[in-house]
């Protein structure tokens, strides 16, 4: 049984439709890298699996149940969590109420801000500053913990690595490393490739909207990506037909 | 049609903050209206009356607009105002600038010849504009004959705001009280919206004052009479005599116990022996005929709009052609009559374009056997000897 | 002197009372509620109501009026604000512009222009005072306010940083969007601030009705107050309310007794005065240090400073 | 195009002395030394928090230095608004973007090219044109900013600051989610810059492609610079590799 | 105005003229030719009805300027308004013509507004709000320390009264009128100039305002004195058809509360939204305002549905059905075919 599961699904901005007819399964634990060039819809679509943003047709399905009438709100409680684009700080509020924000949905789980403080050293001095002081690298990090405080069954990152220096790139890959082995499933937006794929266990490439690619990460090259970037996969008929 | 209407423009202030004022105005012209229903005999003709009543909202700005909307418009052959400066003023000066004849009442005339630009000493800048009733003088002999009525230390502490009557009254009225042998505390202006007097009531209480004296707005004068009694002050005044606030019972209802027995001024009381010129009606029949009618307690405004509306009729009555701009404007500046409020006479005023009309010394009482908490009654008549004293002024702190 | 300046700091709590609420949407939900004025009036009438009509004395009948305020609320910020909030700093402003308008109208409508006051049915608490030595009066109302103004206040900021709802309303308020997708129901966090707020406002209606007279237009000249004590304290901070109803209270005394006129100028000038030390702080390093104790989360950090043991 | 240089042989283009900064009491810039030549591409890295938005801020006027001085094309240019400084040819761009957000891409940049640089309303317009095709984002000329992803907000960011005509380009992290086409693109636009004579100093953890434009390298940690030179010298020293990549140089 | 810049090597123009507003810069100027003309055909009740409306027209521009496209949203413009109002009297009673004194007294007011801005326009969003309406407070309170304003009582502009009743109708409907059509195009072509641009950019995000070079605080205070001028010469114009002048009623809130609404109602940030939005207030007032309580409670329920279900405003919402704007302000970048969003050319 898919855990997770997108169908048909469109979204829209206005008169510019951002995602088009994109369907695909998750089963638990599954790790998919989404990758794609500017403007390939992927934030759009991890919005709208978040509930963030409402798509103009087809479903998203969780254990089976559909979440159209289910807010944003809810979809946390119920295990999906979006380190969002641009990481949507509460800019006026210290590190540690950030985090503690994220504790809202009351899921119970290990994530404490004891434990992203120590994932996160670098946070530890400026636990009391307001985040909008905070240096890029700082905030990305607190968006990160922020998303794990809520225990989530599915995670959701957007851009993970965007702004962080190469060490706390790895620290974030390690604790990615521990969830997977406590069963969270994750979609992960990354433009690293190569990193990407060393904790992927699938790899889909969105171009303008549509998936191009679709493929376990074993059986999938650099180049292969790279050609879907810029649609050289489309007539090849590359869609998995899961 | 217009040939043998007259149009009359009535404007006062409804609604607004001001509203108190003109609460009692529908009622005042139905009367009116009733009476004229068989049109106005004047210049040998009779003449179909249309009064057309106008609200400022309590808006000067509005009150200016509406006035010019009845000029023009409506081609309006007199215009009445009624209550406030913020109403009075800019009308006049509309009707000034158009050349319309304009006749009002109820505010200090200081304010509303001096508060228009005329200069003291200087001939009148005004043609068309006309303004009956109290003014300081008036003031003073009322206050001078009402403070006498009880053994006091004459020292009187004043509270008289930066605005229209609160300016007129401390230039003019201050000198001539001191001049009567009374002490003036004058802790100076205030501007309105003063919500703590700590510094004046030190300075009463220093100074042993026992006579208060103010021309406050409702809001200003509950926050300062509390204060007041918070810090001991109200304790040794034994006359407390307030202007403005006071002139509607749900301002003095308001103070609680702290209300009772404050001094008042009218312009008007049931108890006035006048009838009404235009309606036949004598004080008393108005006063219970708006209680009957309205289920409220009877206000001094009843009067004071039914006088202007007889003044103003009995002027056009009295010119030669009341189609004529200029007849009208002169048979004001020359009308001599007596209203429901008393005498309106402008051929002897203060300055020219002014009639001074009476203010009378009264008391805010406990009532006896009344559906109304509170009685209003006449204390002193010094500057209009017929209207009946019903009452001994009481103490205050008595 | 001395009797002035106390009786300019129990002034300051009056003040603090009737910002209290608008200081919470100003600081904390960002909306510039214009309509604050009007809705603690249309509480001290229904406070009067209760009383006049069926005897219910105004302390009970805040038992019923605060409710249903906290009610009026919800509606409020579920029909109303939610809706404006959303586009932009502006709207709001218009949106209770109109409100007030609409409510001191209806006031008018239903009651007339007639003045009210509270204090008749407060037996003599309106006026009633404590005598110290020196011919001092330290007013009984006074000093209720001031405490309710210290209780309210600082059990608003309390709840603000200490309570998980209280740290969802903030973040709700700076980011609707984002609150949803940390797990906050945005819509229902809102209509609970919005319920709080009306329930200071009511209490301020109260006071407001206690310590003075009112008429349905009455609201609108007290906002001004309000708004300076709120400014002063600075955003984000109830406790900096406070002391700017406070500071506003002194300057307005100070001014009276400088000159009669003195009382609002010298409470609009002592507010400009505030604001310049602030901004001037980074340019002119002396104001630096009084910038700083201007600043009344100054306080606030001092004593988070002095709790925590980092 | 490019507006003469004044300063004489042999002296810094841009330097910085003995710069501090604090917040409150959090010291972000320690006594910092930097200077660069004219032309030259340098690159900062350092991990997050080390302080280097907050020195090309302070580079840049966003606020003044805590102490220290900073002089720009032989000019003390310390007390100078960041306006002045970007009217002289010293402009930066933000980490996290900034767009005028009520107004369409091609205003934000006309306003950039109209105000950064004393021109004719044509020339601006000519300027807006090349850098908005410089920097690919002719096709989304007409859109209101706010509907932009975060990549063209960042592309928006260089577009406005090359619009001002600058001398000297400080770049705070630009590179960050590009896939490696784009990177590649982004790595020749900057080299293009670089042929036409403007400096360039960028801020950046995508160490691969910084590697592909800076002549020099620096890093800095806590507030302070622990290297700078050559960029392989850099990548492999000690206490770079400790404080920054955390054991995988590359 | 050159319609049309065009990059002639590859077909890229820049557009800032459509046909249809060419139409409606043409149509407006030929409707202020029209309404020179209006005192000799209608009465005197309209033409002092098309007199408010032009000063409401002026208002609701001059906040429009401040707040839509400058960012800079007061609550205290009644400053502006009392002090034009102020001085138009302090000038006539000094012995200069009441016509020339409203002008004089604009300038005196913009002249003002120049060290205030030095420290207004350092505050921020709401601080700056309600600073205004504190800085308007103080004034109306100095005012009323002057003696020949004798306190709330205000005073008279008297020295009108020497103009005949309707000559001094007209002069002062032209007067407002070549006012109202100054001030509009000034503020158009301000705004269609590189500075306009600018003042949008700092509404936006002054920070990146400064980064590429805008001069912000000298960009905000031309903005500011023109408001305060434009508001000024509103004041004495008003004033000139009141004559009375009562402080509190000039320097009441209620004129920014009204510039307020004409402007949300009209579409704030919009150039046409301004003066749609006091078309409709000035049509509200004059058809419903006689019904009392009941018109407010009207307005305020219009101000009300309108922040709720119009947000953008009546020009902002037929805009946005119809994409075309009469007055544009802004530029369009005009290609010669379907472009791809590349990266690089
Ligand atoms: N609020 C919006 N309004 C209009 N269009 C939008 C909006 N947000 C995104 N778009 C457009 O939708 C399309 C998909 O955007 P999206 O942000 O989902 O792409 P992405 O793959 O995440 O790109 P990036 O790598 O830049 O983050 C793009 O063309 C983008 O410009
Ligand atoms: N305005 C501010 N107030 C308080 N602290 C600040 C402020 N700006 C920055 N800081 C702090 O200064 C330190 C340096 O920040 P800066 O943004 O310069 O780092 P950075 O080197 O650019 O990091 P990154 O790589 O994460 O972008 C950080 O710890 C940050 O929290
Ligand atoms: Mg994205
Ligand atoms: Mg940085």
């Amino acid at each position: 049984m898919s855990h997770l599961s997108i169908r048909d699904l469109d979204v829209r901005h206005g008169l510019l439709q951002a995602v088009r007819g994109v369907s695909f399964d998750l089963a638990k634990g599954e790790v998919l890298a989404l990758v794609g060039a500017n403007g390939a819809g992927k934030t759009t679509l991890l919005r709208s699996i978040a509930g963030a943003h409402l798509p103009a047709s087809g479903r998203v399905l969780l254990d089976d149940e559909d979440l159209a009438a289910v807010p944003s709100h809810k979809r946390i409680a119920k295990g999906i969590a979006l380190v969002p684009e641009g990481r949507r700080l509460f800019s006026q509020m210290t590190v540690e109420e950030n985090l503690l924000l994220g504790k809202s949905c009351g899921r119970k789980g290990e994530w404490s801000i004891d434990r992203v403080l120590d994932a996160f050293p670098n946070l530890k001095p400026r636990r009391h500053a307001k985040t909008g002081h905070l240096s890029g690298g700082e905030q990305q990090a607190t968006a990160i913990g922020r998303a794990l405080m809520s225990n989530p069954d599915i995670l959701l990152l957007d851009e993970v690595s965007l702004g962080l220096s190469p060490l706390v790139v790895d620290r974030v890959y390690a604790q990615l490393q521990a969830l997977l082995t406590s069963g969270t499933t994750i979609v992960l937006v990354e433009q690293d490739l190569a990193r990407a794929m060393s904790v992927a266990s699938r790899v889909i490439c969105m171009l303008e909207g549509r998936i191009v690619l679709d493929r376990p990460a074993a059986a999938v090259t650099r180049e292969h990506v790279t050609q879907a970037y810029f649609g050289l996969h489309r007539a090849s008929g590359e869609r998995s037909a899961s | 049609q217009s040939g043998d209407t007259l149009k009359v423009g009535f404007i006062s202030p409804r609604t607004g903050p001001l509203g108190g004022f003109g609460e009692t105005d529908g009622y005042v012209l139905d009367l009116a209206r009733k009476a004229l229903a068989n049109g106005l005999q004047a210049g040998g003709k009779s003449w179909k009356v249309e009064i057309l009543d106008q609200d400022t909202q309590s808006d000067p700005s509005r009150a200016g607009q509406l006035a010019k909307e009845l000029i023009n418009n409506q081609a309006i052959d007199l215009m009445l105002a009624v209550s406030t400066p913020e109403t009075i003023n800019p009308v006049a000066d509309a009707c000034e600038a158009a050349g319309i004849p304009c006749l009002s009442t109820v505010m200090p005339w200081e304010a509303w010849y001096f508060g228009r630009g005329a200069k003291p000493g200087a001939p009148s800048p005004f043609k068309w504009t006309y303004h009956f009733g109290f003014g300081v003088e008036e003031f003073h002999k009322a206050y001078v004959s009402q403070w006498s009525l009880i053994e006091t230390n004459k020292k009187v502490g004043v509270m008289y705001p930066n605005d229209a009557d609160g300016n007129a009254i401390r230039a003019h009225l201050a000198p001539a009280l001191a001049k009567s042998g009374f002490t003036i505390v004058d802790p100076g202006a205030y501007e309105t919206g003063t919500t703590d007097f700590s510094a004046q009531i030190a300075l009463f209480r220093q100074e042993g004052v026992e006579i208060f004296n103010s021309f406050p707005i409702p809001p200003d004068f509950a926050a300062f009479w509390r204060q007041a009694a918070q810090q001991g002050l109200t304790q040794q005044i034994k006359i407390c005599q307030v202007a403005k606030t006071g002139l509607f019972p749900s301002d003095i209802e308001a103070l609680g116990d702290l209300g009772l027995n404050i001094g008042s001024a009218a312009y008007w009381h049931k108890a006035f022996p006048y009838k009404s010129t235009l309606t036949g009606v004598s004080g008393t029949e108005l006063a219970d005929g708006y209680e009957t009618a309205s289920g409220k307690q009877w206000t001094q405004q009843l009067g004071a709009s039914l006088a202007l509306l007889d003044a103003g009729f009995d002027a056009l009555k009295a010119s030669d052609d009341v189609k004529s701009k200029e007849a009208v404007a002169k048979a004001i500046s020359t009308l001599k009559t007596t209203t429901i409020a008393g005498k309106v006479d402008f051929t002897s005023g203060p300055v020219a374009n002014v009639s001074a009309g009476p203010i009378i010394g009264t008391q805010w009482v406990k009532a006896e056997g009344s559906k109304f908490p509170l009685d209003y009654v006449v204390t002193e008549n010094a500057t209009d000897p017929n209207v009946p004293v019903g009452a001994k002024l009481t103490a205050y702190n008595g | 002197m001395i009797n002035t300046l106390l009786q300019g700091i129990l002034l300051g709590g009056y003040y603090a009372v009737i910002a209290c609420g608008l200081s919470f949407m100003f600081s904390v939900m960002r909306i510039i509620n214009l309509a604050h004025g009007s809705l603690a009036v249309a509480a001290a009438y229904g406070l009067w109501l209760l009383a006049a009509k069926a005897g219910i004395p105004p302390f009970a009948g805040l038992l019923i009026v605060l409710p249903v305020m906290a009610v009026i609320g919800w509606l409020l910020q579920r029909f109303i604000l939610e809706r404006s909030a959303r586009g932009g700093t502006l709207l709001p402003i218009l949106t209770t512009f109109g409100l007030s308008i609409v409510i001191d109208n209806l006031l008018f409508e239903q009651f007339g222009a007639d003045t009210r006051s509270l204090a008749p049915f407060i037996g003599n608490l309106s006026y009633a005072s404590w005598q110290l030595p020196g011919h001092i009066f330290v007013g009984k109302l006074a000093v209720l306010m001031m405490v309710t103004a210290i209780l309210i206040l600082g059990g608003l900021q309390f709840f603000l940083s200490r309570f998980a709802l209280g740290r969802a309303i903030r973040a709700t308020a700076e980011d609707p969007d984002t609150a949803g997708l940390v797990g906050i129901d945005a819509r229902g966090v809102n209509a609970v601030a919005t319920a709080i707020t009306m329930v200071t406002t009511g209490i301020a209606g109260a006071f407001l009705g206690m310590r003075a007279t009112f008429s349905p237009y009455a609201g609108g000249p007290q906002l001004l107050f309000a708004f300076e004590a709120a400014v002063i304290g600075g955003a984000g901070s109830l406790w900096g309310t406070l002391a700017g109803g406070i500071v506003l209270g002194l300057a307005q005394s100070l001014g009276a007794q400088l000159h009669p006129q003195g009382f609002l100028i010298g409470g609009h000038a002592v507010f400009l005065l505030v604001l310049f030390i602030r901004l001037s702080r980074s340019r002119l390093p002396v104001l630096d240090k009084v910038g700083a104790l201007l600043k009344p989360s100054a306080l606030l950090n001092l004593r988070a400073r002095l709790r925590s043991p980092t | 195009m490019r507006r003469e240089t004044q300063n004489r042989p042999g002296e810094a283009f841009l330097s910085a002395k003995g710069i501090h900064k604090r917040f409150g009491a959090l010291v972000v810039l320690d006594d910092l030394d930097f200077s660069m030549g004219d032309g030259e591409a340098v690159g900062i890295v350092g991990p997050n928090g080390a302080g280097k938005t907050t020195l090309l801020s302070v580079l840049a006027g966003a606020y003044p230095p805590s102490a220290g001085s900073i002089t720009f094309d032989g000019t003390e240019v310390t007390s100078r608004t960041a306006a002045e400084r970007c009217r002289s040819g010293l402009v930066r761009t933000h980490q996290i973007p900034k767009p005028f957000s009520g107004m369409t891409t091609f205003e934000n940049v006309f306003v950039a090219a109209s105000h950064g640089s004393a021109t004719s309303r044509d020339e601006a317009y000519e300027r807006v044109v090349d850098s908005l095709s410089l920097c690919g984002m002719l096709g989304v000329a007409n859109r209101q900013a706010d509907t932009l992803g975060l990549l063209d907000r960042k592309r928006l960011e260089l577009a406005r600051a090359l619009a001002t005509q600058p001398r000297l380009l400080l770049l705070d992290e630009i590179g960050g989610g590009l896939t490696d086409g784009e990177a590649s693109e982004l790595v020749e636009t900057i080299l293009e810059l670089r042929r036409r004579g403007i400096g360039i100093i960028w801020i950046e953890h995508i160490v691969h492609i910084l590697l592909q434009v800076a002549e020099r390298l620096i890093c800095m940690d806590a507030g302070r610079i622990i290297a700078d030179g050559e960029p392989k010298t850099v990548m492999s020293d000690a206490e770079v590799v400790k404080a920054y990549l955390g054991g995988t140089p590359t | 105005m050159t319609p049309n810049t065009s990059f002639a090597s590859n077909g890229i123009s820049i557009e800032r003229w459509t046909k249809s507003s060419r139409l409606a810069l043409a149509s407006m100027a030929a409707v202020l030719a029209l309404l020179i003309l209006a005192p000799a055909v209608l009465g005197a009740g309209a033409i002092d009805r098309m007199t408010a409306l032009f000063i409401y027209v002026i208002l609701a521009a001059m906040w429009n300027a401040l707040a839509g496209f400058g960012g800079l949203v007061s609550v205290g413009q009644q400053l502006f308004f009392g002090l034009g109002a102020y001085f138009t009297i302090r000038l006539a009673d000094a012995g200069l013509d009441p016509f020339v004194s409203v002008f004089a007294a604009a300038i005196v007011t913009g002249a003002l507004s120049i060290p205030l801005s030095l420290f207004m326009l350092r505050l921020k969003g709401g601080e700056f709000a309600i600073g205004m309406w504190v800085m308007a407070e103080l004034a109306h309170l100095l005012v009323n320390l002057d003696r020949l304003i004798q306190g709330e009582t205000g005073t008279s502009l008297i020295s009108l009264n020497v103009y005949d009743s309707s000559m001094r109708r007209a002069t002062i409907y032209w007067l407002a009128l070549t006012a109202m059509a100054a001030l509009l195009g000034a503020l158009f072509i301000l705004m269609r100039s590189r500075a306009g641009a600018a003042m949008q950019a700092i509404r936006d995000n002054e920070e990146a305002a400064t980064s590429v070079g805008v001069r912000v605080t000298a960009t905000k205070r031309l903005l500011f004195v023109l408001a305060a001028f434009g508001i000024a010469v509103a004041g004495g114009l008003w004033l000139a058809t009141a004559t009375t002048f009562q402080p509190k009623t000039y320097f009441s809130v209620q004129w920014t509360a009204y510039m307020i609404f004409m402007v949300l109602v009209g579409g704030i940030g919009k150039f046409e939204g301004a003066i749609l939005g006091a078309i409709l207030f000035f049509v509200i007032e004059t058809f419903f305002g006689a019904a009392g309580v009941w018109y407010l409670i009207g307005l305020g329920a219009t101000a009300l549905i309108f922040s709720l279900y119009l947000p953008r405003g009546l020009w902002g919402e037929v805009e946005r059905r119809f994409d075309f704007q009469l007055l544009p302000v802004g530029y369009r970048l005009k290609l010669p075919g379907p472009t791809k969003i590349q990266w690089k050319e």
